[in-house]
């Protein structure tokens, strides 16, 4: 186990691991997403109140679900810095800030596009939005304390810190934010209850999008790290020797 | 480099005396992809004056805060009494006395309310003692006035007040001469001198030529002379 | 001054005298004490100037204003908390100080609440007043602001411990603690909105202890870790 | 380096490479680019959370909170204007150039405007639909920020100036900066709540035009008056 | 206490040439109702040094930004070529150049910047001259590293390099050795004796003896020999 813990440390084990890996999550993605968006865009039936706009929620719904398990993740990398310094830790960490921002701005954007169809306004104080917004805000604060701190070492720990912070924060946000709208305005919530009459043409292709983008979010995390990986390690042996063979 | 064991085998270094307090081994330091000492070994015994030499940039005051804990992006070990200090931070701190670039005198405040508070932070000590110190440092008509009405050597002086009413052991101090005038100067080399007669230690980095009766050690942090 | 002795230590007594030093720093800048209440004043002024004059318009906003001055003026203060320690020093000699870093750093944000948040909370039922609050909702007000402004001070620490080696400043500061304290200002103001509509707010203000109990176990410790980081 | 012989200067150059610099700066650390929009967005974000959620009740408010917010942010990122420069001694070396002062200071507070204000300005219509705030009142507010940002930067610069040599920070430059900018905001406010009521606003622009020229002319002279004093 | 009229007689001061272009008239200044100096009066010439002495808190500080124009608390007249600064500010400082405690070194810049925007101030110079006086200064490697990532005796060299790329006549220098190591020492003074050599002048404190060929006169503010 400890082993296995420190080698999971290893930039270069991970480096070359996820090398190994990214081919078929390309794969797997390319497959998932071809039939998740044909099928969401071309077959799924309209709705019969909505229309086409249904079809947003294939982006909408596994971008929102993905980007709240981004600040947990950097969070828990966060610790890991902290505790054990693993350098890793603080790579993905580092990565994941910036995919969360995108995805929580995506999930803002295609909610906005879909809510003004829907319920006439680009913008509500919902309290599911307004937990959104506020955890957009969280992310920006991590990255702007990142790029703020010139020492990667500090600035390691101080995000470290701040995500750890932010994350004991971020359940009692969406827990004052969901009780303080609730009296207003009840009628604008989202749930699965909405969902659960419907089909399974409609449930399907959602699930096949969830993976996709799923994937898409690992990709797109290891993508980053493998280029922070290279970047740090710029003069260790192994990576001078991947730079000489590559332009041989 | 250097024997972890015994202090009296014949390779210790002359001045060192019994028992080695701090010890340093193999620290390696860079900073923005620059190596600044690597395998840096030595030790400072009790009774031992240790001047750290080096041309600017050196390193010589990241070495200092290494070995105080105020920095840690360094690869070695740093015993003090030879454990490691990572695992007795207190105990090593309440034997440390630090002096850095930032003299740490607050300037809203008096020099008497200034040392007060420091000394609190370690080992509290009655007003006379702070009084008669700022008199030795020659600030005996400014014990009450603000340290943002006081020159840069008079500030100096007030973090240099500190050196008198600690007990510490082991004294590190990031050039204390700075803005000091010349009998400023002789009178912290007698500081340090009786420091050092008590069987403190002490770690000090200057550019100027110490002149104290005792002997002083020279680590020199240059690999090789700066073309300046 | 003899050499090999390790001193008898007292973290109490750090503790008082860290207080009492950061205290006397502000009572000699009178501005210091003065400041956050002429803040919180202005501030609380510029709604009904922005706004409108209205009576009626006013009351429904009073609480919410009220609470968003307060949180910024907190805000605003907590600038004051570290920086000078950072600039002469002084955040050194607090580092290197053998007594638990935590306690040191608690005295710090004590004082800075009663510098700073005290005098907010004593001013507040005036500029309730200013904003036609409903009379029922004062001593909401006040309590929850008694409550929630120490939490805001304790978060606050941690972002300015965390900024405080960066050039910047303010801004930076503003960007990390706003959206931490963000459910301090919801509960508080949302208790006193309720008081207004004659709800029961007994819940609101076990939330408020609740984030105060754990912001005072936890902010200190990460205040601490922060500052740590921000000297090296 | 010949002694004796002045040498040609050039007040037109010494303006551009000020105005270059501090851009630079700002360019260097990102956040100082972001920070001024985040801010912003945050605090407009803060009343929704304190005074009510309810589209109608914002409205109301609307003008009046982005008019605030703007002031807010416009000052708390003042404190970057001579600050630094003051500390690392910058000031002095500005202070002891042969250009005139005036030219200098004006191009510190444009490229401070250029850092902070504009972008709020930019961004306000984004946070007036958040607000709700009325269709047709849009490009009255961005024209009365467009406006009124830079006659904020103008006069905040006096306040930092008086307040840059003082420990205390933020605080004391609001309550100073604050009263001096209220017209400002009573007048850019105004004018957006007069076009929710279809009421004509010629003469609101006419004022803030003159305030702008006011203080084009007189506030980097009280600028540059303030900072000698200070220094000294 | 000086003929303020005809240089050429016998009772300037020997060293004293020609022209005296900085002339300074029964200077009187008081702070915190504590008389720092009072009918202080002396010149200093082109191609003169002159070496400001006195304990700490004797006022070198002060009396350096007296002259510049950072300080008017003061009584007296400081003439330049003759004419009260007073009324001449512009002409006097395009050949002034100053550099104080705090060395005007913005942190995020890096040298080359912070160099380029000092000289616009005054005399825009081209990159060349640049990099030319940042290599003398010993920061040939540091030219793009921003400053804060500088030790403290390199940020002191930041703004030493002005003097390289100035056409100032009259120097004005508080404590320039502070921090800088023995190369950096030895380099200054080159420094200030080619810029007297080439019939500039300088007023310089420091507590350091001064190692130059040229002649230093010295003005000592102390009144009393200090206690300490
Ligand atoms: C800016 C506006 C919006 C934001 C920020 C937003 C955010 C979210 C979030 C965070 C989730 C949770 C995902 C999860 O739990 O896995 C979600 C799910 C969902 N959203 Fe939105 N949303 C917005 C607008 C809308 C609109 C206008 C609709 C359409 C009526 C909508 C429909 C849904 C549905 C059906 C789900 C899936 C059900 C669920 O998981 O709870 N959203 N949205
Ligand atoms: N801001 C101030 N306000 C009031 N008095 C001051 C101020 N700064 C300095 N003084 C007083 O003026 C005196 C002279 O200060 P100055 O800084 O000129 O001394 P200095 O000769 O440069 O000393 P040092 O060698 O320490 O730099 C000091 O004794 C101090 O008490
Ligand atoms: N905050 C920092 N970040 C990155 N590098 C730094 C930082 N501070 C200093 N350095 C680098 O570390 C080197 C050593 O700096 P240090 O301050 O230890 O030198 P020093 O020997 O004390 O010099 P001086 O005699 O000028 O005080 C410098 O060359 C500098 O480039
Ligand atoms: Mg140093
Ligand atoms: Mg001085």
């Amino acid at each position: 186990m400890w082993l296995w813990f420190s080698k999971l440390g290893s930039p270069r084990w991970f480096y070359e691991l996820s090398g190994r890996w990214l081919p078929w999550l390309y794969g797997a993605m390319a497959l998932l997403l071809l039939v998740g968006l044909t099928w969401a865009l071309l077959f799924v039936p309209e709705d019969y109140q909505q229309g086409h706009t249904i079809r947003i929620m294939y982006i909408h719904v596994p971008v929102a679900s993905i980007s709240l398990a981004c600040f947990p993740l950097m969070a828990i990398a966060g610790a890991i810095t902290l505790v054990w310094k693993m350098k890793l830790a603080d790579m993905v960490a580092k990565c994941v800030a910036p995919i969360g921002l995108w995805f929580t701005g995506l999930a803002l954007a295609t909610g906005a596009i879909w809510g003004e169809p829907i319920w006439g306004t680009w913008w509500a104080w919902d309290a599911r939005l307004t937990s959104m917004l506020i955890q957009f805000f969280l992310f920006v604060g991590v990255i702007a304390l990142r790029s703020a701190i010139e020492s990667p070492d500090a600035a390691a720990r101080a995000c470290a810190v701040l995500a750890i912070v932010g994350a004991i924060n971020v359940p009692i946000i969406k827990y004052s934010v969901e009780w303080w709208n609730t009296l207003h305005q009840p009628a604008s919530r989202i749930s699965m209850d909405a969902m659960s009459p419907n089909p399974p043409e409609i449930w399907v292709p959602l699930l096949i999008m969830i993976s996709a983008v799923y994937l898409l979010f690992v990709i797109s995390l290891l993508l980053r790290t493998r280029n922070e990986i290279l970047v740090r390690e710029r003069r260790s042996q192994w990576v001078t020797d991947l730079i000489a063979r590559s332009q041989s | 480099m250097m024997p972890d064991t015994d202090p009296l085998l014949p390779d210790t270094p002359p001045a060192a005396h019994a028992e080695p307090l701090l010890k340093v081994q193999s620290l390696f330091c860079e900073r923005d992809e620059r190596v600044l000492f690597s395998d840096l070994s030595f030790s400072v015994g009790s009774g031992q004056l240790m001047q750290v030499l080096g041309s600017n940039g050196s390193g010589k005051t990241t070495l200092l805060r290494i070995i105080c804990g105020l920095n840690d992006s360094y690869e070695g070990t740093i015993l003090w009494r030879g454990m490691p200090v990572t695992d007795q931070r207190e105990t090593f701190l309440a034997s440390l006395l630090y002096i850095g670039h930032r003299v740490g005198v607050n300037r809203i405040l008096t020099p008497r309310e200034n040392l007060r508070w420091s000394a609190s932070l370690h080992t509290p000590v009655d007003d006379l003692r702070i009084a008669d110190a700022l008199a030795r440092v020659g600030l005996k008509a400014f014990e009450d006035v603000p340290c943002r009405n006081l020159s840069a050597g008079q500030n100096q002086r007030v973090s240099l007040a500190r050196l008198l009413i600690s007990p510490a052991t082991l004294w590190i101090l990031d050039e204390p001469f700075t803005t000091l005038d010349v009998y400023g100067v002789r009178e912290l080399e007698r500081l340090l001198a009786e420091h050092i007669d008590n069987g403190g230690s002490a770690l000090v980095t200057t550019h100027h030529r110490l002149n104290v009766p005792c002997a002083v050690e020279r680590l020199n942090l240059d690999g090789v002379e700066q073309p300046l | 001054m003899s050499a090999g002795t390790v001193p008898e230590v007292s973290t109490w007594g750090a503790f008082v005298a860290t207080l009492r030093r950061d205290l006397l720093v502000a009572f000699k800048r009178r501005n210091d004490l003065l400041n956050p209440i002429m803040f919180f004043l202005i501030v609380v002024t510029l709604f009904p100037l922005g706004v409108s004059p209205d009576p009626l318009e006013l009351a429904g906003i009073s609480a919410g204003v009220v609470w968003v001055s307060a949180l910024l003026a907190s805000m605003l203060s907590l600038d004051n908390l570290y920086r000078a320690d950072y600039e002469d020093g002084s955040l050194e000699q607090l580092l290197l100080s053998p007594q638990p870093l935590f306690f040191l750093v608690l005295a710090k944000n004590i004082a800075h609440w009663l510098i700073s948040g005290l005098p907010v909370v004593v001013l507040s039922p005036l500029l309730a007043y200013m904003l036609y609050l409903p009379e029922g909702a004062y001593w909401t007000l006040v309590l929850t602001l008694l409550i929630g402004t120490p939490v805001l001070s304790l978060f606050g620490s941690i972002g300015v411990a965390l900024t405080v080696g960066l050039g910047s400043r303010g801004l930076i500061l503003a960007v990390i603690v706003l959206p931490l304290t963000m459910p301090v200002l919801i509960i508080g103001a949302k208790a006193v909105t309720d008081v207004m509509f004659g709800l029961p707010v007994g819940s609101h203000f076990a939330l408020l202890g609740a984030m105060l109990a754990v912001a005072l176990s936890i902010a200190p410790l990460a205040s601490a870790a922060a500052l740590r980081i921000s000297v090296n």
